[in-house]
């Protein structure tokens, strides 16, 4: 094969992220990584559990967190791995209008999550006064969620390069890839995220 | 750029069966939202005692994570074995993480 | 326990024919002389490890001998092809189960000394001791007769003594080698070890965590005294009353005066005050040493009243009190040097 | 401007020393990134090994003055980070990096340009830490960093420790997964994965423990980093910290990094032991399999550094028990090595000489590490040099020999020439009795109440003699590694070139052409069993049968971006140390992140296709 078949959007097969030994390449990395991220996250996840109410004095976890907000949140992020993947089916189909439609909706739906988490955040600062260095429970606090939050920003400039990118070449061999790899990503934010609401939110919520 | 390369042009066959897997991948995003649901419902309504509730939790969480892993990221298909090696290795890693952090700590 | 014990000690002193060529180190500082509870439990594994370990090098070592010995490419061998072996499940069994068995064997004594080294149920009949770890000196309260000492730890022969260990500020280890293992002492939580001395003396003990620059002097001692002698302490100690104790001579008299005027109060108590800025000087006449490792003698009390810094880097004394002239600093060690509160002193273990 | 660099194929022609500069500093070249790793790796040992020497003459005599108590504690720092993430871990990447694509058949690694990164990440990294040496003092709370005595030790030592590991660390992350997906993906036809040498097995699973460990340790360096920079509490006890998180977190990763270290010097002496005994490896199958068994465990049991921490005698027995099962496992492989030699045509040169040291010097290494693991025992090694020496003998005995016997093997294929016999053999010696005499009477100064990380032992303890003989063996050690460089700047200078396979081979690597061309193969070789050109030597012409015919070759393109990104983030970590004594060092760090970000998109932006070589050019390099 060559440069030119790998460029042009005409001759795609029926995966093409899968189609090169370079989108194999990528699709195998990236699960590595989200292995290794599964140890980065756990490892905030335990020094949360073991610091969450370690207060000194200030706020606690019951006291400072509303369901409502975090609600809203989780069904925003969730959707948005479920329009991801409508993005990765137009892709398998070819139809890279359809699938820039459905990115463009996943980013817009990361970007209102990223929205209520920062006003989250100030929220917490300016009622309760409760910052990173409150406690050993705040700096666990913001550094967990932070993590998480810093991972969907990460994730929505990528999309937003990717996006504008091969907004004009089209969907082909090489970049077909990137698409893949970036929605796999977004699913994994997805999947962290479960386990903040669970383990931040609602742990801190029964107590 | 590579030696194998699969030429297969797009068939209705493959249409078909995208779709297919699309619709369950709508019902799958269903059941998680349901389990959203349900997970935000017991801690608000707070019927439950502490334990149970945690423990219901980590179910809800578990199934929910599951559903994006084998369906969302295709890990049922395929040629996905290292992939569920890598995440199982992973969460075996991550869980003996956790369990340092919480549980083995002396007090 | 005794059983295999017994069985194996006559290979034991084989293996400590090396140490012995070297010696044992320093009596009252080795390890390798236990003269303590913890530190005979921990010696047993110690011997039972070695002896094990020593079978299965002399296996490997021979192994690797004969092999250099035997197929060795001679001369006129070059061309010589060796069959290809791929392996051998027998062989491979039986390297893969003696180790269990052997990891077996080390396992169960491990877990036994384990439990019962941690074993603190009867904390309550015994002597408890509060010791909080400072850099880079100890602290030691005694919980339940309102005393306090510094740097020296006076115990009773034979009679297992409670340790209560914080830190006050970076992580320390309490480590008196003779007569039992370290334990740490962490900022956040009180860690209990017991101690039983076999023997009356006095023992080294040393700080094996990391904590600063003067880490390698944060020395202490652990005097084990008959229980006679420990009882005459304890009372001595608690009917020491500082304010009816005058200096009999006059350079200490002003010494003492010097002391209260240079604000040494502040960071340093004598008597069953609370102040623990620094080490409590109750007794300091008695110590066995100045600032944990130094000889005492009066020389090198005017050398530490001077400049600390010059003998233990990093300390927490330095630059904290008006800087003493010669004459200052000789009187105020002439003070300090006659607190002595008792007549149990280092000098009186095995009297 | 132009960004990427194709590599010519040309011959090498004298070249001026600019331009090998730039060669280098754009390479995607497996081989020499390679050459990078193992230089950059040499020359911190060359710095970690003077530190140890400082270490020694210290405690040459008891209340020795040589250097000041805060700067003792600075050495033995930046003597263990050095060694460990600065010398040891890069040469073995080296290692990987210029042998494992050879041995399966690859023509690069996966992701080249991560390679490049990483390899910059690495040498950027060290540097930073070294850094720290002018400017205010390095890191003085160990290499474990212990909090809180690293969260409150003044100046910025500690922070260059947080930022210099931050750097190196991420660069082994990605090398660890490019390993992974170059081995998984890139294996030439016919190389199934029970075919693949030892070596190649071994990078694989270390690549696993890299993974799955390195992640520990960033969280840990972003933790103390935060309480450091940033204020927050994580280790302040005051406002609900814990201290002991960073224990756990330290020897999450801590564990297996130590059996990163290691394995894939086994996987190296498996195949050494193999080529010099003309013999295949022993029990194959059940070498991975025990590869694989102390890897999984290596997961399970980091709490044994933790013992004296009071974890509670349940937890404690656990993790001793669980330790202690490494024994079995790693007596596997000491038996097969055993046996691999039994009944072969054992050639004892230089290389072979490592091997055969190492067996008796990890043994005892092995062997101590089980009685360290034994938990009531422990209360007596832990923290005193016991401990220093086991870890020596495992260090010592195990990875540095390892890596002179790899670097002995394989010198001709990364380097093109074959290292001279009689400096090998003199290094061997002086360094092995060296490194006897240093530490293996540490064992007995530990009993005898010797803590480790002291700055003086004190008169009239015992402990005069011992350390002497210690001090001894050090220089006798560095006197071996003097002679090593010497050997390596001699054979550069006089030497041959060395054959395409100098030492009659089993493995694929020795195929090529030393030093290889940086596609490697003309055409990728079919692999038709274990051992695969033993296999030709024995059952075949003595060559490789050509899996395809000849045809154009696709290669990476060379990329200065790699440079351009780690310079970034050096940038940027000296922003992050100094912004706690003037605002106006953020400059530095948003504008480090900026060139970093900008290079990244730059990166994703460009269309990189790579190069053809062609059939032609192909055909024009005739043998
Ligand atoms: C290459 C590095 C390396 C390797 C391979 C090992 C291997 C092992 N290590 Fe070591 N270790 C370190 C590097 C290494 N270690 C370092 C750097 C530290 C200190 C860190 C610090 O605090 O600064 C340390 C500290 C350390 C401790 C903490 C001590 C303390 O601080 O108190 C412990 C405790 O369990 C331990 C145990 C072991 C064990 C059981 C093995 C096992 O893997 C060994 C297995 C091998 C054998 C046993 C030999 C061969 C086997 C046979 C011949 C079969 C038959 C044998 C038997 C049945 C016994 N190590
Ligand atoms: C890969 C790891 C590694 C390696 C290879 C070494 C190698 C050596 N180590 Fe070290 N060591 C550690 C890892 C390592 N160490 C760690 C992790 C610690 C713990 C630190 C801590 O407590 O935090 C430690 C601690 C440590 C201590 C304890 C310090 C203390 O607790 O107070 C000692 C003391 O003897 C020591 C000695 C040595 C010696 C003599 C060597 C020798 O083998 C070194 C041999 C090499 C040379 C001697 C270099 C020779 C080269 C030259 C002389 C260059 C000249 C030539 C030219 C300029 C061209 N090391
Ligand atoms: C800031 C508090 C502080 C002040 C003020 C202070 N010291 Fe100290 N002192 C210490 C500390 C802390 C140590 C322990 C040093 C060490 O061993 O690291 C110490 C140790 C000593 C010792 C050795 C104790 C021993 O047990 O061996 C003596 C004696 C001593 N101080 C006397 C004095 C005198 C006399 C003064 C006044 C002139 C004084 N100190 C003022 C804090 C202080
Ligand atoms: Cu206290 Cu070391
Ligand atoms: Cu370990």
């Amino acid at each position: 094969m060559n440069h030119d078949q790998l460029l042009n959007p005409k001759s795609l097969p029926h995966s093409p992220e899968k189609a090169t030994l370079e989108g194999k390449n990528k699709f195998l990395g990236l699960w590595f990584f989200l292995g290794g991220e599964t140890v980065l996250f756990a490892s905030l996840f335990g020094t949360f559990i073991a610091l969450r109410n370690s207060t000194a004095g200030g706020p606690s976890s019951e006291e400072l967190f509303g369901l409502e907000l975090v609600f809203i949140m989780t069904v925003l992020l969730l959707t948005s791995s479920l329009t991801s993947v409508y993005a990765m089916y137009h892709m398998r189909n070819h139809d890279f209008k359809k699938m820039q439609l459905w990115l463009g909706i996943t980013g817009l739906l990361g970007l209102s999550f990223l929205g209520l988490e920062i006003y989250e955040f100030t929220h917490y600062i300016t009622e309760y006064g409760f910052t990173f260095r409150s406690s050993a429970f705040g700096s666990a606090f913001y550094t967990l969620v932070g993590f998480h939050g810093g991972h969907v920003t990460f994730g929505i400039a990528w999309l937003i390069v990717i996006m504008i990118r091969n907004a004009r070449r089209g969907l082909n061999l090489y970049n077909a890839p990137k698409f893949n790899t970036f929605s796999l990503y977004w699913h994994y934010i997805d999947v962290v995220w479960v386990f903040v609401f669970t383990v931040v939110y609602l742990m801190g919520k029964v107590g | 750029m590579t030696e194998n390369t699969n030429t297969n042009q797009l068939t209705d066959y493959h249409k078909q069966k995208n779709k297919e897997e699309m619709k369950r991948n709508v019902i799958s995003f269903a059941l998680m939202i349901v389990s959203t649901i349900i997970a935000f419902a017991i801690v608000a309504s707070g019927v439950m005692d502490r334990i149970f509730a945690v423990f219901l939790l980590f179910i809800l969480a578990t199934v929910q994570v599951a559903f994006q892993f084998f369906y969302f990221m295709h890990m049922k298909e395929k040629g996905h074995a290292l992939p569920a090696v890598m995440i199982i290795g992973g969460t075996w890693a991550a869980f003996l993480t956790v369990f340092g952090l919480v549980a083995a700590v002396w007090w | 326990m005794k059983g295999w014990m017994g069985k194996i000690k006559a290979l034991a002193l084989m293996s400590f024919m090396a140490v012995l060529l070297t010696g044992c180190g320093k009596e009252n500082l080795t390890a390798l002389v236990p003269k303590g509870y913890g530190a005979e439990e921990s010696m047993k594994l110690i011997i039972l490890t070695t002896v094990i370990m020593g079978g299965v090098f002399l296996v490997v070592i021979v192994v690797l001998a004969y092999v250099l010995i035997r197929f060795r490419r001679k001369k006129g061998q070059e061309n010589y092809i060796p069959k290809q072996v791929e392996g051998s499940k027998t062989l491979e069994t039986i390297w893969t189960i003696i180790p269990i068995i052997l990891v077996i064997i080390m396992a169960v004594p491990t877990t036994l000394i384990s439990f019962d080294l941690a074993d603190a149920s009867d904390s309550k009949d015994h002597i408890n001791i509060d010791v909080t770890g400072n850099q880079y000196w100890w602290h030691f309260n005694y919980q339940d007769e309102d005393i306090q000492t510094s740097q020296d730890l006076y115990i009773p022969v034979g009679e297992k003594v409670y340790l209560n260990m914080i830190s006050s500020d970076v992580i320390h280890s309490f480590w008196v080698p003779s007569i039992s293992g370290k334990m740490d002492v962490n900022p956040e939580n009180t860690n209990t070890m017991y101690i039983e001395a076999y023997e009356e003396g006095v023992y080294w003990g040393k700080c094996a965590e990391l904590c600063g620059p003067s880490h390698s002097l944060m020395d202490f001692k652990v005097i084990v005294v008959s229980k006679e002698e420990y009882e005459q302490w304890v009372a001595d100690m608690k009917n020491y009353d500082p304010e009816k104790d005058e200096p009999e001579s006059a350079v200490a008299k002003e010494g003492k005066d010097l002391f209260e005027e240079n604000n040494c109060m502040a960071c340093h108590a004598i008597g069953s005050s609370p102040v623990e800025v620094g080490p409590n000087l109750t007794n300091f006449g008695n110590r066995t040493k100045i600032a944990g490792f130094k000889e005492p003698t009066k020389e090198n009390l005017v050398d530490w009243l001077k400049d600390p810094e010059e003998i233990k880097p990093g300390n927490l004394m330095t630059g904290k009190y008006p800087q003493l002239n010669d004459d200052e600093a000789e009187k105020i060690a002439e003070y300090l040097m006659q607190l002595k509160v008792t007549d149990v002193t280092p000098e009186s273990v095995n009297n | 401007m132009s960004i990427a660099v194709s590599e010519s194929s040309v011959k090498a022609q004298k070249r001026s020393i600019g331009a090998v500069l730039w060669d280098y500093l754009t390479t995607v070249d497996h081989l020499k990134i390679a050459h990078l790793y193992i230089f950059g790796g040499a020359f911190f040992f060359i710095l970690g090994g003077i530190e140890a020497l400082i270490i020694r003459i210290q405690l040459l005599v008891p209340e020795n003055d040589f250097v000041t108590a805060g700067f003792y504690n600075e050495v033995i720092t930046m003597h263990g980070t050095t060694m460990i993430f600065l010398a040891a871990m890069p040469i073995l990447l080296g290692l990987m990096n210029a042998i494992m694509p050879l041995q399966i058949g690859a023509r690069d690694v996966a992701f080249p340009f991560l390679n490049a990164l990483g390899v910059w990440l690495f040498i950027l990294g060290g540097l930073l830490l070294n850094l720290s040496w002018f400017f205010g003092g390095a890191p003085d709370a160990g290499w474990t960093a212990y909090a809180p005595l690293s969260t409150t030790s003044p100046g910025h030592g500690v922070d260059y420790y947080v930022m210099g590991l931050q750097l190196a660390g991420a660069g082994t992350l990605m090398s660890g997964i490019n390993f992974l997906v170059t081995i998984i993906n890139m294996r030439a036809p016919g190389m199934t994965y029970m075919r693949m040498p030892l070596f190649t097995w071994t990078t694989f699973i270390t690549s696993i423990l890299i993974l799955f460990a390195f992640p520990a340790l960033t969280v840990g360096l972003f933790l103390l980093q935060f309480d450091r920079m940033f204020g927050a509490a994580f280790f302040d006890v005051a406002l609900g910290g814990n201290t002991i998180i960073w224990q756990h977190l330290f020897w999450i990763f801590g564990h297996p990094e130590v059996y990163i270290l290691i394995l894939p010097v086994f996987g190296a002496f498996s195949e050494i032991f193999s080529t010099f005994s003309k013999k295949r490896i022993f029990g194959y199958t059940s070498m991975i399999f025990a590869t694989m068994l102390i890897a999984f465990l290596g997961f399970m049991v980091w709490a044994h550094h933790m013992f004296t921490v009071g974890m509670g005698p349940i937890a404690n027995t656990i993790f001793s028990v669980a330790t202690m099962a490494i024994a079995v496992p790693t007596g596997i492989k000491i038996f097969n090595w055993l046996a691999t030699m039994w009944g072969g045509s054992v050639k004892l040169n230089s290389a072979m000489m490592w091997a055969i040291g190492f067996i008796p010097s990890f043994t005892i290494g092995g062997m101590t590490g089980i009685m360290v693991a034994t938990v009531a025992a422990d209360y007596q090694y832990h923290d005193t040099y016991f401990v220093i020496a086991h870890f020596h003998y495992t260090i010592v005995g195990g990875t540095v020999m390892g890596i002179f016997a790899g670097l002995t093997y394989w010198w001709p294929k990364i380097f093109g020439r074959v290292l001279n016999e009689t400096l090998g053999q003199i290094t061997f010696w002086t360094f092995f009795i060296g490194f006897h005499m240093t530490f293996f009477i540490q064992h007995f100064l530990g009993l005898m109440g010797m803590p480790r990380r002291y700055w003086v032992f004190l008169e009239d303890q015992g402990l005069d003699t011992g350390n002497l003989i210690s001090s001894i063996g050090a220089f006798l050690m560095a006197v071996g590694v003097i002679v090593f460089i010497i050997n390596a700047i001699y054979v550069w200078l006089k030497g041959e070139k060395a054959a395409n396979d100098p030492w009659d081979g089993r493995t694929l690597e020795w195929t090529t052409a030393s030093p290889p061309e940086h596609y490697n193969w003309k055409q990728t070789p079919l692999i038709r069993g274990l051992d695969c050109l033993w296999l030709e030597k024995t059952e075949g012409n003595g060559k490789m049968i050509p899996a395809h015919p000849l045809k154009d070759i696709h290669m990476p393109n060379g990329s200065i971006l790699p440079f351009i990104m780690s310079v970034g983030f050096f940038i940027a970590g000296l922003g992050f140390i100094y912004q706690t004594d003037n605002k106006l060092w953020y400059i530095a760090l948003f504008g480090g992140m900026a060139i970093s970000l900008l290079a990244m998109l730059v990166r994703s932006v460009q269309d990189d296709l790579g190069h053809y070589i062609t059939k032609e050019e192909l055909k024009g390099e005739a043998e």
